[in-house]
């Protein structure tokens, strides 16, 4: 019960060996937890065929590294590095348009006062809650009328969209705490407010503006169900591939598997090595 | 009977930091006592101990003659005022009060008897049912004293109580404080970094830097025999002069710059057996006295030429360079020279200090062997 | 004066144009669109021009089954689902507040699943729930499940299962939000309270739950919205069935539209699930915004 | 070099009207400080000044020249905020060089002229050994002096001083207001200074102007401020401690104006009874020094019963605050004397030297 309150290192009444054991067991319980599909996905696509359908299931064995991830990168083919290729495009390009027209537009939510400031704000952090799904088949038709339709620019403009919700309404909290002062100092200075922007506003909030491309990042690289319709074929991302597997009734675990490794471990990487901010991005600025 | 008492208390923090050193410290039943120092000098790791918020690396923390190091802080009967008021955000100032007699579990009726009685006195009845964000500093500063005094503990530890407010906040509510103090006679413990403050309020002060306790006594005490060269210049609301200086060859008189500033009997002996240069001169600007152009015939002037004038009131700071320092001097309004005039200033030597290469005040007895 | 606030109001057009372009293309003018052809028959690939039917397609969506069920579904899963996450992320967040040494590295391998991408997170549950091989029928069989046990293809069980891998994905995420939030509460509060004689459980209710209010509320919906809206799961494990058990109204607009290409009454089943999801959003941001007013 | 001006200022945010027609003047060359409790519109008259807040009408002058509606940077003016509002991402001699790098100024000084100036200012405020130093590694006084020589880099025609030392403990702020000092009278530029402290005020202006609800209630030396106080606030707010104000009424007895206060008669002098002569009411406010109030333990002719309301220590002396009706009064004596909250004393005031002030309008008396 005493964890109820979290307690401090210095306090008064030191914590007993017990507790701290029984508190270590079940965080490790959940981690294990949480791990353990990472496990199966990535053991998986190291087993052998009879490896993967054995029951019971074989938990100690060598592991294979040839075949599977040998075959994802047949150059020039359509194989997981095409697909590869194409998330990465539709990644990067998304999220650094989404940060720069964010924080464009942060910068004029925050800084400026106009009629309906607070409900052009409120419109774009609402954007957040909208159900894609929902979208899914206007903005099909309108891709298909203007000959988009599974090209990565039709992926880029659809999550450059869905991620500048959230961009915005974390940089204009970023840019909210940057003291008054420091611009209207800037001012006096002779800077003008395009040049403040870019000069001084703009490097003071670095800190956001990585956390913001770093989520970007993550739900460009993720998306499935607009990459599905968007662009099924040439241009697919590697969701879309990931998901063709599935469709087929025998299907290859071993490679199935190794692609969802590739998919998946790479920007695991990237974001557990930057985690400041993250939760403020999750809940745009709402919990810090 | 003292309360309480700090006998050899440490504390070192995990990572090295030996925040208070040797803490040997009693305070009396119903005293106001102000712990003054800089930032960083232990006073607030001194006060979060007494509470129980920080443990006590080694030494007896005594509180009417029982050991509490181990006392956890909701069984110490004590109430604390935080500097950043620490009032719960999302409770009205009533609520806010009424916690310290909500976790007693009172009667109802009684803990609104109390928040109100509490309330008139301290003028915040108009406010009981706003939230504390919507509060000016001020009002704020009140509402926290109201959640301490609620409850009437044994003690109250005021950590920098009126540090965020404005200045002429600040002093009213330093008067009310001490009489709040004298009302209430409730032992109080006071951490500051503000001389004015500690003076206005407190009974004794004990003067601290880096984790330990420099010298305890009233002001007084302090502005007139300060132990060592740190009291001597946090104390006093105009800074005290510090000059080099060295003891004369006949032992006579003290030489400052070119000048000779001649020493009674007593100090002359107590700087020839304790003193080995470079020694420092310390002297209050209102122990410097001015006479203007140079007469020339003054020994123990310091010639300098006035460099800012500030006016005070009835009183002036003029501040003069001379060829042993910027030296102030507080003279009152009627008789002050103009900028750039060169004057002869003149120091009531009865009344410095003169500090030895370790920075002990060579002269402290000085007055009282006389 | 004038002049230099209408500079500023300029400046401020030019510098949230470009921005809002981007959405009323991709987020106003679809839904108008929407709108538009929900009263139309219209259907993907037939070269027959869509035709106007007013609010037949609306009407269709009360008579038809499948949609009520997949309201009753998508509302039994994202019960069910955001509720498990919350109280298991919520407990998990004080248990990951202790001070202890290694707590940090823990929480970080802990909060893994979130950034697994959703489609690979169905492939590894459709793997680990495979009634022949999978790994949950094996420790079913050592809890001593006399047979294999249909995870995906029980109607009972495999709504249970989405809801494993849900949590699976976004417990952790529950937990880093109210972590992040707990450790938000400063420090003075907590003392304050012991100054003030409060026990660790009156310190619970009276003070560190208040505080978290707002945490609380940002959590349960962005984690009811986003159950609500989840598709990568069901495609890859469930397809919707067995029998529309696990059919949400999210699978069931998308089958209607891309599987039946029946693109009108898709729109239509749209538009009632945007104005859903509007109006919680709109209570929410509404909140959002009076917490940041006090 | 250049005076500053205010002429029929108006100005006010959303409903609240601060300032209704103000007018000031600071002459060239002159160190001007804006005094005045938090809210009095002090601040907002600077920014004014800095083109930083437009007033709603009336005119800014800087020199000959009208500055209203002219942008910040072409007023060529030096601004130092109270937080210092330093630029955390860049180095000391980044922050004092960007004024000199603004599109403003481009092409006007060159690179080595740049890197000169940098380093003359840095020299001048002492700070030229952390020309490298990211500004957030720097102690408060320090970044007090970069923010000072980021406004003066470039030679600005008026520099404007939002509570400079405010920040500071306070033996360095007694050192930095001389250095403030000193640098005006070397340099000369007109400067504005906006404070809440007296003392500050009193010991670095040529001219202070105290401020209150956006209205100037004094301009004038520091001393005579403190001596010849025109309204009942300035004398409430200049001193340290500040004049004790407390209300009484005029009356005759024996064909001479007298005072009652508190029930007790209080005759005048015939200087200030002239004064008392031209009130406008009966009801005046009398302005206390403390050196004009002393303690008598027993009741006596003349003296005025009050209560101990505090008592605390102020250097040698102790000062008490009494209660006397309404009103507070402030009396120093000395330690020796004990007395506790609540105690009943007396008090012999003297009235030479006192103030009268009109009690409905708070204006002096005196000088008609």
């Amino acid at each position: 019960m005493s964890t109820i309150v979290p307690d401090k290192k210095n306090a008064v009444g030191a914590a007993t060996g017990a507790r701290n054991l029984a508190i270590y067991l079940a965080a490790c319980l959940f981690v294990g937890f949480g791990l353990f599909p990472l496990y199966m996905m990535i053991t998986t696509s190291l087993k052998t065929d009879q490896q993967t359908f054995a029951w019971p299931p074989v938990w100690l064995f060598t592991p294979r590294f040839q075949s599977y991830y040998n075959a994802l990168f047949v150059f020039g083919g359509r194989s997981a590095d095409h697909y590869l290729f194409n998330s990465l495009v539709v990644t990067l390009s998304s999220s650094a348009l989404a940060v720069f027209l964010g924080a464009m537009a942060a910068y004029g939510l925050a800084r400026f006062r106009f009629r309906g400031n607070r409900d052009v704000a409120f419109y774009i952090l609402s954007t957040r809650f909208a159900p894609p799904v929902g979208f899914i088949v206007p903005i099909y038709l309108m891709v298909q009328r203007s000959g988009l339709l599974d090209t990565q620019i039709a992926l880029i403009v659809v999550y450059t969209s869905m991620n500048l919700s959230f961009v915005t309404w974390i940089l204009r909290g970023f840019f909210l705490e940057i003291p008054i002062e420091i611009e209207e100092a800037a001012l006096v200075d002779g800077y003008t407010r395009w040049q403040i922007f870019l000069r001084v506003a703009l490097p003071l909030v670095r800190p956001g503006l990585a956390a913001t491309a770093i989520l970007s990042a993550i739900f460009s690289w993720n998306e499935f169900l607009f990459a599905s319709i968007l662009a099924p074929g040439d241009a697919a991302t590697i969701p879309v591939y990931l998901a063709g597997f599935s469709a087929s009734m025998n299907i290859d675990w071993g490679e199935y598997m190794a692609v969802g490794t590739m998919a998946v471990l790479p920007i695991m990487i990237f974001t557990l090595a930057l985690q400041r901010h993250l939760v403020r991005g999750l809940t745009f600025g709402a919990v810090r | 009977m003292p309360r309480v008492e700090f006998n050899r208390i440490c504390k070192t923090y995990a990572d090295g930091t030996r925040a208070v050193v040797d803490l040997d410290l009693a305070v009396a039943d119903r005293e106001f006592l102000c712990v003054l120092g800089p930032s960083g000098c232990g006073k607030s790791s001194t006060l979060r101990m007494l509470a129980g918020l920080e443990s006590i690396s080694s030494g007896d923390l005594v509180l009417d003659g029982r050991r509490i190091n181990d006392v956890p802080p909701q069984a110490r009967d004590m109430a604390m005022v935080f500097e950043n008021y620490a009032l719960y955000p999302h409770l009205r100032v009533f609520e806010n009060i009424a916690m310290p007699l909500v976790a007693r579990r009172r009667p109802r009726a009684e803990i609104r008897e109390r928040v109100q009685q509490v309330a008139e006195t301290l003028q915040i009845v108009e406010y009981l049912r706003q939230r504390p964000q919507t509060l000016s500093g001020g009002q704020r500063q009140r509402v926290a004293l109201g959640r301490a005094i609620v409850r009437r503990p044994k003690m109250f530890l005021m950590d920098e109580p009126l540090g965020h407010l404005e200045a002429y906040l600040r002093v009213q509510l330093r008067a009310e404080l001490r009489r709040l103090h004298e009302r209430l006679g409730a032992t109080t413990i006071y951490i500051t970094h503000d001389q004015e403050e500690a003076e206005a309020v407190s009974d004794r002060i004990a003067v601290m830097e880096n984790g330990r306790l420099q010298q305890l006594g009233s002001l007084v005490d302090l502005l007139d025999r300060p132990i060592n060269r740190f009291v001597a210049e946090f104390i006093g609301r105009i800074p005290i002069n510090m000059l080099p200086a060295r003891l004369a060859g006949d032992g006579q008189n003290l030489q400052v710059g070119a000048a000779m500033m001649p020493l009674s009997g007593a100090q002359s002996a107590k700087l020839r057996s304790g003193g080995t240069d470079p020694l420092t001169l310390g002297i209050r600007p209102e122990h410097v006295a001015l006479s203007s152009g140079s007469a020339g015939e003054t020994i123990s002037g310091l010639s300098g030429r006035v460099r800012v004038i500030e006016p005070q009131g009835d009183s002036t700071v003029i501040i003069a360079d001379t060829p042993a320092g910027r030296v102030s001097a507080l003279v009152p309004s009627g008789c002050v020279p103009s900028a750039g005039e060169v004057i002869e200033l003149h120091f009531a030597m009865d009344c410095a200090h003169v500090f030895g290469a370790d920075n002990i005040n060579l002269l402290r007895a000085a007055r009282n062997s006389e | 004066m004038a002049a230099s606030k209408r500079a500023d109001r300029r400046t401020a057009l030019l510098l949230i144009a470009p921005a809002m372009l981007v959405l009323v293309a991709i987020n106003i003018y679809p839904f108008i669109y929407a709108l538009y052809i929900s009263l139309h028959t219209f259907t993907l690939g037939r070269p027959t021009p869509p035709r106007y039917i007013g609010w037949s397609n609306y009407r269709d969506l009360l008579d038809d089954d499948r949609f009520i069920n997949s309201l009753w579904v998508s509302f039994k899963f994202v019960a069910i689902a955001a509720a498990v996450e919350f109280l298991v992320g919520f407990a998990l967040a004080f248990l990951f507040s202790a001070k202890l040494r290694g707590m940090a590295t823990l929480r970080k391998l802990a909060i893994l699943p979130i950034m697994v991408m959703p489609l690979a997170s169905g492939l590894i549950w459709f793997y680990i729930f495979n009634e022949n091989f999978g790994a949950m029928n094996w420790f079913a069989f050592l809890l001593g499940a006399p047979h294999r046990i249909p995870f995906l293809t029980d109607g009972k069980l495999a709504i249970l299962s989405l809801v494993l891998a849900d949590a699976w994905q976004w417990t952790p995420f529950v937990m880093l939000v109210m972590f992040a939030a707990l450790q938000a509460i400063p420090e003075y509060v907590y003392e304050a309270a012991k100054m003030d004689g409060l026990t660790p459980w009156q310190t619970f209710w009276r003070v560190t739950l208040p505080l978290l209010r707002s945490a609380i509320w940002v959590v349960l919906v962005l984690r009811v919205v986003d159950a609500f809206r989840m598709i990568e799961l069901i495609y890859l494990m469930t397809r919707g069935g067995p029998g529309g058990a696990t059919e949400t109204l999210s699978w069931y607009i998308y089958s209607t539209g891309f599987l039946d290409q029946d693109l009108g009454s898709a729109a239509a089943e749209a538009v009632v699930m945007i104005i859903a999801v509007s109006i919680i959003a709109q209570i929410f941001v509404r909140r959002l915004n009076y917490g940041a007013a006090t | 070099m250049a005076g500053i001006y205010f002429r029929d200022i108006y100005k006010s945010f959303g409903t609240s009207r601060l300032f209704e027609g103000l007018s000031l003047a600071c002459p060239d060359r002159k160190y001007l400080c804006l005094l005045g409790p938090s809210g009095c519109g002090k601040t907002t008259l600077m920014r004014i000044v800095a083109g930083l807040t437009e007033p709603d009408s009336g005119e800014v002058l800087i020199g000959d020249k009208r500055v209203n509606g002219l942008p910040p940077a072409s007023r060529n003016i030096g601004l130092a905020f109270q937080n210092y509002a330093l630029y955390p991402h860049l180095s000391v001699a980044g922050n004092l060089a960007f004024p000199l790098r603004a599109p403003i100024r481009r092409g006007r000084y060159r690179q080595a002229e740049i890197e000169e100036r940098v380093k003359r200012v840095a020299a001048l405020l002492r700070i030229d050994q952390l020309l490298h130093r990211r500004v957030n590694q720097l102690s408060g006084g320090q970044q007090q002096r970069v923010a000072l020589g980021r406004a003066l880099i470039h030679d600005p025609g008026v520099l404007l001083l939002d509570e400079p030392v405010t920040h500071l403990d306070a033996r360095l702020r007694y050192e930095m207001r001389a250095e403030i000092k000193l640098l005006h009278d070397r340099i000369g530029t007109t400067t504005i200074h906006v404070t809440h402290d007296q003392q500050e005020a009193l010991a670095m202006g040529d001219l202070i102007a105290v401020m209150r609800n956006g209205r100037i209630e004094q301009l004038g030396a520091p001393l005579e401020l403190y001596h010849e106080p025109a309204t009942a606030f300035v004398a409430g707010f200049i001193g340290d401690p500040p004049m004790s104000l407390v209300h009484a009424r005029l009356a005759q007895e024996n064909g001479n104006t007298i005072v009652q206060v508190a029930g007790s008669s209080l005759s005048l002098s015939e200087a200030l009874a002239a004064q008392a002569n031209m009130a406008p009411s009966r009801e005046i406010i009398v302005g206390l020094r403390p050196k004009q109030v002393a303690l008598v333990e027993r009741p006596e002719a003349g003296a005025v019963a009050t209560t101990v309301y505090s008592h605390g220590r102020v250097g040698r002396e102790q000062q008490l605050v009494l209660t006397f009706g309404r009103d507070e009064v402030h009396c120093r004596t000395s330690s020796a004397i004990h007395v506790t909250t609540g105690d009943k004393v007396w008090l012999s005031i003297s009235l030479d030297g006192a103030k009268l002030f009109d009690a409905a309008s708070g204006r002096a008396l005196a000088h008609t």
